[in-house]
């Protein structure tokens, strides 16, 4: 017995240090994309729900149109299990597959995306942290391989307060009003508390943040404090994974109104709201698309790609809010693709080129019709210096069965973010010694 | 050979080694965990302290100096002491009984002990009484003895203390006796245990082993960096020349082990590359060896099955530089790597250059299985009356079944009586105050007889049969070599001694001991239940393994014609080991052919008769010395026999 | 030379000791409502073998315990040489001079016989942990620990078990062991608590011929407890029996020995 | 098999004591010492050198630090985490606030912070042992997350609570125009932030970690190591033979703690480049308490098998996993299958070999010694 361990191991040790540098040879006109998904762990419904929605529109390409003008989308999953040192792990390990090395990287989570930042711009791939990840990234001058694109935490913020204004009748009844932010204690979650704080100074609101441990079933003496002392008019809800259904149980167990709490988007899929049941209902959430199966896009996968035993989801989740936003994600992406072969010619792109594909990314809503994808987003315009494309927001109310639109795209507040973000990325430009790129036209070549 | 005047005396070889190479090492011991060195120079300086002692003590030129105890650098030191002046060292075995020390000690009419500890202090204070010549006890190891208020008996601190202010107080004294000594001066004196009868004090002369010696080093290439280890007895000859004389002249360092239960494991630290045993030590290796690889795993007793029928078939060839097929060599590296190299390595030979086997005859297969591995074992025959060496079998010309051709300056003839005799420079004085005996030995024409019986083979190798006095003759005419056969038997590691019968009979039988380490360790593998030697040995699954063995050794007779007739018929395991305690073994571990036959005669009658049993009762020793009765019934068993094959052609 | 001198060194230990090194008075220990010690007092020369028997639940490892700091007095003094040392903590006793070593062995386990031995010199060592950091300034300190160490080990006859794990090692060599980490720590006073219990006749001969070795050859002073009354007798220079935590006798052991007190105590009565 | 020891005798102590005492092994360490310097640079395969070689580097010298406190003195602790944080932020402020100071100088100082804090929750330690140890530990994890959470200025007020490494050079700003160390300037190299190299930083993490193991193994052959496995195996045998117990817990705490804070320092600056407080959170603490129960409690080599262990075998695992079941298995399936393997092997090693790596290449070791015999 002691000898088959010894022999195993010894096996086990070779295989690791040889395997992981065998690098798989890439074939003729495939653009690589690795897939940093979670599959376990605490937020494993969004890791595997957004890869799901990203994979399979991937998969409908291939399928359908042959790739992209004849260049097949591959991909590769590495599990990061939301480990930020995992995703590290993963970024290295699948960076330099593909013939040019990763198009472009989706970390989907915004401690990996902090991680990787410097990492991405010293090896020139472009991370696209759709609707996560570091706000002021979106001054592209400071950090030109970074795009939070669609909308960042801050602009979503100031639409939320927006949203909140309108339920208390006009942004000057915010006056003296009390929020409380309940937010996931990690730099994802902490992201938007300097945005409250000027806003809160700005319309005269009192703002009281929450910060949660991960992985966010302890709230009682959060959701106490709140009901019993604070008594706030409403509650952020910025969670993540099972954050989200312990925060709107804890609420109902507090007696604070559901429908007093807004939560982000990432507290507003199915997966937030199901396991808590009743509670849950009246509850509304931010969102850049809508949830459900209804658009063309979305029945062309369940037909072609499902029904061709491809997908990478099981079927029941197609059409959810994860799934909808990995859809969304691998249209952007591939959109850049797209604009990048009408400038550089029909071949497999480096990550600079895609670069310029995101740069001069521009999806108008008669694109968005052709591709099947009509109001499930917005039209998007990306610049050199504008990585995020000042995409509105929609918010949702839970009704205990899905998700009901409640209103319709509300503009995000460039006057609170813009200056903020560039006063964050200056700071950051300093601390680093970065020099922000310069001569740029807001047009459309970034060179 | 010419011996510079110089240069003619061992402890005028020690000086100049302190000239030469005065911080090369010269000796180890392991003490204290570590292995303390010494380097010539601080040897030289010790043993002319030493020396200065002794000489404080009273002693005198020609004095002898008795030397007790295992190998210990200051034992060996004492001998350089003695020896620079003029006296003579009496190195004694230190498990003699008081009954054999007080022989020697009176015989040699010693005045002076060194010995290593309590025990030998206890066991000369013991005999103090009747050996009234002996006046100073000196001892290396103080443990328990401190308490001790007995006249002239001091620890060997103070004896130096003494000899440095002896050394202070006539500066000139220590040189002046160097220099009085000569080569013609008695070097030491050696007690042969001898088959029979008292031991005798065989004179060696510093000439006598100086030439031999400067012989034996020219003649194995030996330098100053071999590794050598001190582990025999101090009494034996073998242990004289090669611990002793020959470190002083090639100026090699010398490493005693810590105890004598340590003595393999200090050999694997240590990696000797020069050295010396009798074949049992060999033998002992080997029967380790294998009983520790029936412990093994299935696949490496097969590897090892495997590799070292690779080394039987070319090893040899490989070490002596012939040529072997490629793929013999491709196997052998192979080998060389799984099995023989850690092999080698666990028993400590692997750096061994020369090593010598003599003392009796080895068993050929023991023999090349050792050659088979790379390790360039030779046979030498020799004696103590020679200086050790009379014939020596050179590198690359190696066979297993004789000892070598005659050693340079030595002249060898075999007598009409089939007796081996020999002249040397190495040619013993006389025996101590035994005129008679020396006469009987060396005769008047300066050759000396052996009582061993050989022939040179037609490459002019000396083959040895046995003892003159043992060869015999079946009743049919057949050679009947009991020690042949003997060996043969001790080669599988199940049987430890045997003792053969044939000379006036009708046919071949045997005495078996079976070595209980192997036995033991096979009975517990097969649940065989046992509570002593005693009742292993009369078990009947052992008894089917002995005659097992038996049955092969007499096929392999069968191949001879010579001796295809010797075959062994009968035999019984002894119901206990063979003892020096009952006289039965000489302190060498020799069989005493003789004792046996008196005190087991009622079994060789049985084993000669048509009895299947045969009934013993007879007085022998215990470990603790107490001495009882002890009897047995033991089984006989008839063993297979073949007919002797004529080789076609 | 006479053979019959060799054996002088068997004759009748009658020794004379002068300097007073331990003196223990008026010692009160209780746990609870348990009189442990009641009022025990005597002392300890130089240089002798002093043993404290008694039957079991005597009080003799409670003193022990007193001696070796680990339990404070209610009332009494312990002195030695001269300095009052009744509240000093088991280290400080430690440091001041005495060694024990327990009834139920307390050995390192995980540690080999050097390691374990090794550490009784941690009270010589004057290297700190940053020069052994670094090794070799603290390598002459640890080479002479070693080489006292090796003395020990010589002396006890444990070469062979130099680098065994302690675990792995029979009873009676264990408590070898234990006697070498205190005879590492050179002290002036020995504390032994039953240093042969559950040992077998011959290991008990070969234990009391290390405490008379140690007693000889370092001149230390030995405190031995004892259930067994037979070897130590022998060896013991002077001796105190305890009974119900009282002191019932006290003086050499032929004295002792034929006390009525300790007769009674011994042959039952409890 | 491949060792002969023959001919390796002591002459003196300190070649018996040695780290190594067998040639063998000491042309084996060497061996690998001179390829991990030289093979993954001139490799230049950053994955070997970051997330593989540096992450297992620096995990395996916070698991030898708490090998030092845990496995060689016997005091359970949680902290890792906390102590890594404090030598991980520590180190973002000096060298964003003093950055003239020599980075390998900022890692020490670093060390020292998590030493003095290390000391600070290591007191309970004379008064409770074990399991209750362990709890009491956890406090400074919690509590030293909290103040880096909430207190700005440890992370620069950065608004997620990113400590993000500055560039620095190797000599600090001194080698700078006109600074003491000018001289050096030539042969200064950039050491962190986005334009170290993966070479540099690994080399620097190695050397580091390299420099710091030996010192360790120093320690613990040393009387400070018996001193703590003393108090470990039989704290009232080790107070009776005079040894000092809180000073003697107190100092594995410190020492433990630095060796944490340095490797919380390298997290920052030469592996993964920036850090909040999850990258030091409670799950850190246990994995690396995993680590060296894997590894081997009271090894040094230990520590480092367990690390390379819990750091390889996720990528492993996937590696294996994505390679082998394409198109056999879904992508959840695998993802859970590699949990699944990993749990059951931690399982499976503390059931069966609870000693840990180290016990197992100790077995191999004197098997490969004992060669061709069984014993």
């Amino acid at each position: 017995m002691k000898k088959i361990k010894t022999i195993v191991l010894s096996l086990v040790a070779m295989v690791v240090t040889v395997v992981p540098f065998s690098v798989s040879q890439a074939q003729d006109m495939e653009q690589f994309i690795p897939a940093l998904v979670y599959r376990t762990g605490p937020y494993a419904a969004g890791g595997s729900g957004f890869f799901g929605g990203f994979e399979d529109y991937m998969a409908l390409l291939n399928l359908r149109d042959g790739g992209i003008n004849g260049v097949k989308l591959v991909w590769e999953e590495c599990e990061t299990a939301y480990n930020s040192d995992r995703g590290v792990e993963c970024y290295e390990r699948l960076k330099n597959q593909g013939e040019h090395g990763a198009t472009v990287v989706h970390p989907l989570s915004t401690g990996i995306t902090y991680r990787l930042i410097e990492r991405a711009t010293a090896d020139k791939i472009p991370l696209i942290s759709m609707g996560y990840g570091r706000t002021d990234a979106t001054n592209g001058k400071v950090f030109p391989w970074v795009f939070p694109l669609i909308t960042n935490y801050w602009s979503q913020n100031t639409a939320k307060i927006k949203y909140i204004g309108m339920q208390e009748g006009g942004m000057d009844a915010l006056k003296g009003k009390k929020i409380a932010n309940l937010h996931h204690e990690s730099s994802y979650g902490k992201e938007t508390v300097p945005v409250l704080d000027v806003q809160a100074a700005k319309y005269g609101f009192e703002v009281k943040h929450y910060p949660v441990a991960h992985p966010g079933l302890d709230q009682k003496a959060a959701w106490l404090d709140i009901a019993r002392r604070y008594k706030p008019d409403w509650v952020i809800l910025r969670g993540w994974g099972v954050m989200n259904p312990t925060a709107l149980k804890e609420a109902a167990r507090v007696g604070f109104a559901a429908d007093k709490i807004v939560g982000v988007w990432w507290s507003g899929a199915e997966e937030d709201v199901i396991p808590a049941g009743k509670a849950a209902v009246g509850y509304v959430a931010a969102g850049f698309h809508p949830s459900g199966s209804g658009f063309p896009v979305v029945e062309a996968m369940l037909d072609i790609v499902h029904g061709a035993g491809q997908g990478n989801i099981s079927p029941q989740r197609v059409g959810t809010i994860y799934y909808n936003r990995g859809l969304v994600a691998g249209i952007v992406t591939t959109e850049a693709i797209r604009t990048a072969q009408g400038k550089f010619g029909t071949k497999v792109l480096s990550g600079e080129e895609m670069r310029w594909g995101l740069e001069n990314l521009s999806i108008s809503a008669e694109r968005i019709d052709e591709l099947g994808a009509a109001g499930l987003m917005a039209p998007l315009t990306i610049t050199c210096a504008d990585h995020e494309g000042g995409g509105p927001v929609k918010f949702s109310r839970w009704d205990g069965s899905q998700w009901v639109e409640v209103t319709d795209w509300i503009e995000t507040d460039k006057s609170i973010v813009d200056p903020m973000i560039m006063d964050s990325s200056m700071a950051y430009a300093a601390e680093k010694g970065i020099e922000p790129r310069s001569g740029m036209s807001m047009g459309s070549d970034c060179g | 050979m010419k011996i510079d005047h110089e240069l003619d005396t061992f402890p005028k070889l020690l000086f100049n080694r302190k000239r030469l190479t005065p911080e090369r090492p010269a000796m180890r011991e392991k003490d204290f965990g570590i292995w303390q060195t010494w380097t010539w120079a601080e040897v030289a300086d010790e043993v002319r302290n030493l020396a200065c002692g002794l000489a404080a003590s009273g002693y005198q030129r020609g004095d002898k100096l008795a030397i007790v105890g295992d190998n210990r650098p200051r034992l060996y030191w004492g001998m350089a002491a003695a020896q620079c002046l003029g006296g003579v060292p009496v190195p004694l075995y230190q498990d003699s009984v008081a009954e054999e020390m007080e022989y020697v000690i009176n015989h040699a009419d010693v005045r002076f002990a060194l010995v290593e500890d309590q025990e030998q202090v206890d066991k000369i204070l013991e005999i103090s009484e009747r050996c009234p010549k002996l006046e100073y006890i000196f001892y290396d190891d103080p443990r328990g003895l401190r308490h001790y208020s007995v006249k002239n008996l001091s620890d060997y601190g103070s004896l130096i203390e003494h000899g440095k202010q002896f050394d202070s107080d006539h500066p000139e004294f220590f040189s002046s006796e160097l220099q009085k000594g000569s080569g013609r001066d008695i070097s030491v004196i050696l007690y042969t245990s001898g088959t029979t009868g008292f031991p005798k004090g065989v004179i060696l002369t510093h000439r006598n082993i100086l030439v031999t010696v400067i012989n034996s080093i020219e003649f194995d290439a030996l330098t100053e960096k071999e590794e050598c280890m001190a582990y025999l007895p101090m009494a034996w000859v073998g242990d004289h020349i090669f611990s002793y004389a020959q470190s002083y002249v090639a100026g090699f360092c010398v490493s005693c082990p810590e105890s004598g239960a340590t003595v393999m494991h200090d050999m694997q630290e240590i990696g000797p590359t020069y050295f010396f045993s009798p074949p049992r030590i060999f033998e002992n290796i080997l029967t380790t060896v294998l009983v520790r690889m029936e412990d093994s795993s299935w696949i490496k007793r097969k590897m090892f099955d495997y590799f070292i029928r690779v080394a039987k078939r070319c090893g040899v060839q490989i070490l002596q530089k012939e040529s072997v097929s490629l793929v013999d060599r491709v196997l052998y590296f192979l080998g060389n790597i799984l099995v023989y190299g850690p092999l080698k390595n666990t028993m400590g030979f692997s750096r061994i250059r020369v090593a010598y086997t003599a003392g009796e005859a080895i068993g050929p297969e023991i023999f090349e299985f050792f050659r088979s591995l790379g390790i360039n074992v030779k046979q030498l025959y020799g004696q103590t009356e020679a200086s050790v060496y009379i014939t020596v079998q050179t590198d690359n010309d190696v066979k297993a079944d004789t000892c070598g051709v005659p050693f340079p300056d030595v002249d060898v003839k075999i007598s009409d009586s089939g007796e081996v005799r020999y002249k040397s420079p190495g040619v013993f004085q006389s025996y101590y105050k035994n005129p008679a005996a020396t006469l009987e030995t060396r005769t008047g024409d300066g050759w000396v007889s052996t009582g061993d019986a050989g022939y040179f083979d037609d490459a002019g190798h000396l083959k040895i049969i046995d003892r003159v006095k043992d060869v015999g003759r079946l009743n049919h005419g057949t050679l009947f070599a009991p020690k042949f056969l003997e060996n043969k038997l001790k080669f599988f590691p199940q049987i430890r001694e045997a003792v053969t019968f044939g000379d006036g009979r009708d046919y071949v039988s045997a005495f078996i001991n079976i070595d209980l380490d192997a036995v033991s360790n096979w009975a517990e593998r097969n649940n065989v239940p046992y509570a002593s030697y005693q009742e292993l040995a009369a078990d009947s699954q052992v008894y089917e393994m002995i005659n097992d063995c038996i049955a092969k050794t007499n096929a392999d007779l069968a191949k001879d014609s010579e001796i295809s007739g010797s075959q062994i018929k009968r035999f019984l395991i002894l119901h206990k080991e063979l003892d020096a305690d009952d006289g039965e073994l000489t302190r060498t571990r020799k069989v005493r052919r003789r004792i046996i036959s008196e005190r087991f005669g009622s079994l060789i009658d049985s084993l000669y008769s048509d009895d299947t049993r045969g009934y013993i009762k007879n007085e022998v020793t215990f470990e603790d010395g107490r001495k009882g009765m002890m009897e047995a019934d033991l089984q006989i068993q008839d063993v297979k026999t073949f007919d002797h094959l004529k080789k076609a052609g | 030379m006479d053979a019959a001198e060799a054996q002088s060194h068997e004759t009748e230990r009658v020794r004379q000791f002068k300097d007073l090194i331990l003196e223990v008075d008026g010692v009160f220990v209780s746990f609870g409502g348990v009189k442990a010690l009641q009022n025990v007092g005597f002392s300890v020369y130089k240089g002798e073998i002093f043993s404290i028997i008694g039957p079991n639940g005597a009080g003799k490892t409670s003193m022990l315990n007193v001696i070796s700091g680990f339990y404070k007095p209610s009332a009494g003094s312990i002195v030695f040489d001269g300095r009052d040392r009744t509240s000093a903590s088991p280290e400080q006793v430690a440091r001041m001079g005495f060694a024990r070593t327990f009834q139920n062995i307390a050995l390192f386990k995980g540690m080999s016989t050097l390691d374990n031995i090794m550490t009784g010199r941690i009270v010589k060592v004057k290297s700190n942990f940053l020069k052994e950091a670094l090794y070799y300034p603290a390598r002459n300190d640890e080479v002479a620990q070693r080489e006292f160490v090796e003395g020990i080990i010589d002396f006890l006859e444990i070469q062979s078990i130099r680098k065994t794990p302690v675990g792995k090692l029979p009873y009676g060599l264990q408590k070898r062991v234990e006697l070498g980490r205190a005879l590492a720590m050179e002290p002036e006073i020995l504390l032994l608590d039953e240093p042969m219990a559950g040992m077998n006749l011959e290991e008990k001969e070969d234990m009391a011929r290390f405490v008379l070795d140690v007693n000889d050859e370092f001149g230390t002073t030995v405190v031995l407890i004892e259930h067994d009354m037979g070897v130590v007798m022998d060896i013991s220079d002077h001796v105190v029996v305890l009974d119900h935590g009282e002191r019932i006798a006290y003086g050499v052991p032929d004295e002792v020995r034929t006390n009525k007190d300790v007769i009674r105590a011994y042959l039952g009565e409890h | 098999m491949f060792y002969r020891e023959v001919g390796q005798y002591k002459s003196s102590y300190p070649a018996d004591q040695a780290i190594f005492p067998l040639s063998n092994d000491r042309i084996g360490v060497m061996i690998i010492l001179l390829i991990a310097f030289i093979w993954p640079p001139l490799s230049g395969s950053q994955y070997l050198m970051g997330p593989i070689l540096t992450q297992l580097l620096v995990f395996g010298l916070a698991a030898l630090g708490l090998n030092l406190l845990t496995g060689y003195a016997g005091q359970v602790s949680l902290g890792t985490g906390g102590f890594m944080a404090v030598g991980a932020f520590g180190c973002y402020n000096l060298v964003l606030r003093l950055p003239e100071i020599p980075i390998v100088i900022d890692f020490i100082l670093a060390g020292l912070m998590a030493a003095a804090v290390g000391v600070l929750f290591g007191i309970p330690s004379l008064r409770i042992k074990g399991f209750y140890l362990a709890v009491a530990t956890l406090a400074s994890q919690f509590f030293l997350l909290w103040i880096f959470d909430h207190v700005g200025w440890f992370t620069n007020y950065d608004p997620a609570g990113v400590a993000s490494a500055p560039t620095q050079t190797f000599f600090g700003a001194l080698t700078g125009e006109g600074r003491a160390l000018e001289f050096l300037a030539p042969i200064d190299v950039i050491v962190s932030g986005p334009n170290a190299t993966p070479e540099t930083k690994y080399v620097l993490t190695l050397a580091v970690v390299v420099v710091l193991a030996l010192l360790a193994k120093n320690l613990v052959r040393g009387m400070t190591g018996r001193a703590w496995m003393a108090i470990r195996d039989f704290d009232i045998a080790a107070e009776i033979i005079g040894i000092r117990p809180l000073r003697t817990k107190l100092l594995a705490f410190a020492i433990s703690s630095f060796y944490c804070g340095v490797a919380g320092a390298l997290y920052v600056f030469t592996y993964v480049g920036n850090a909040d407080t999850e990258a030091f959170d409670l799950i850190r603490s246990f994995t690396i308490l995993f680590m060296i129960i894997i590894g081997g409690l009271g090894s040094v080599m230990g520590s480092f098998l367990g690390a390379a262990f819990i750091v390889l075998l996720p990528p492993f695992l996937n590696i294996v996993a994505s390679n082998l079941g394409e198109g056999t298995l879904s992508g959840a399936a695998l993802a859970n299958l590699e949990l699944i393997v990993y749990g059951g092997t931690i399982v499976f090693f503390l059931a069966v070999e609870p000693l840990g790596f180290a016990r197992m290449w100790q077995i191999v070791k004197e098997k490969l010694r004992q060669w061709p015999f069984p014993y």
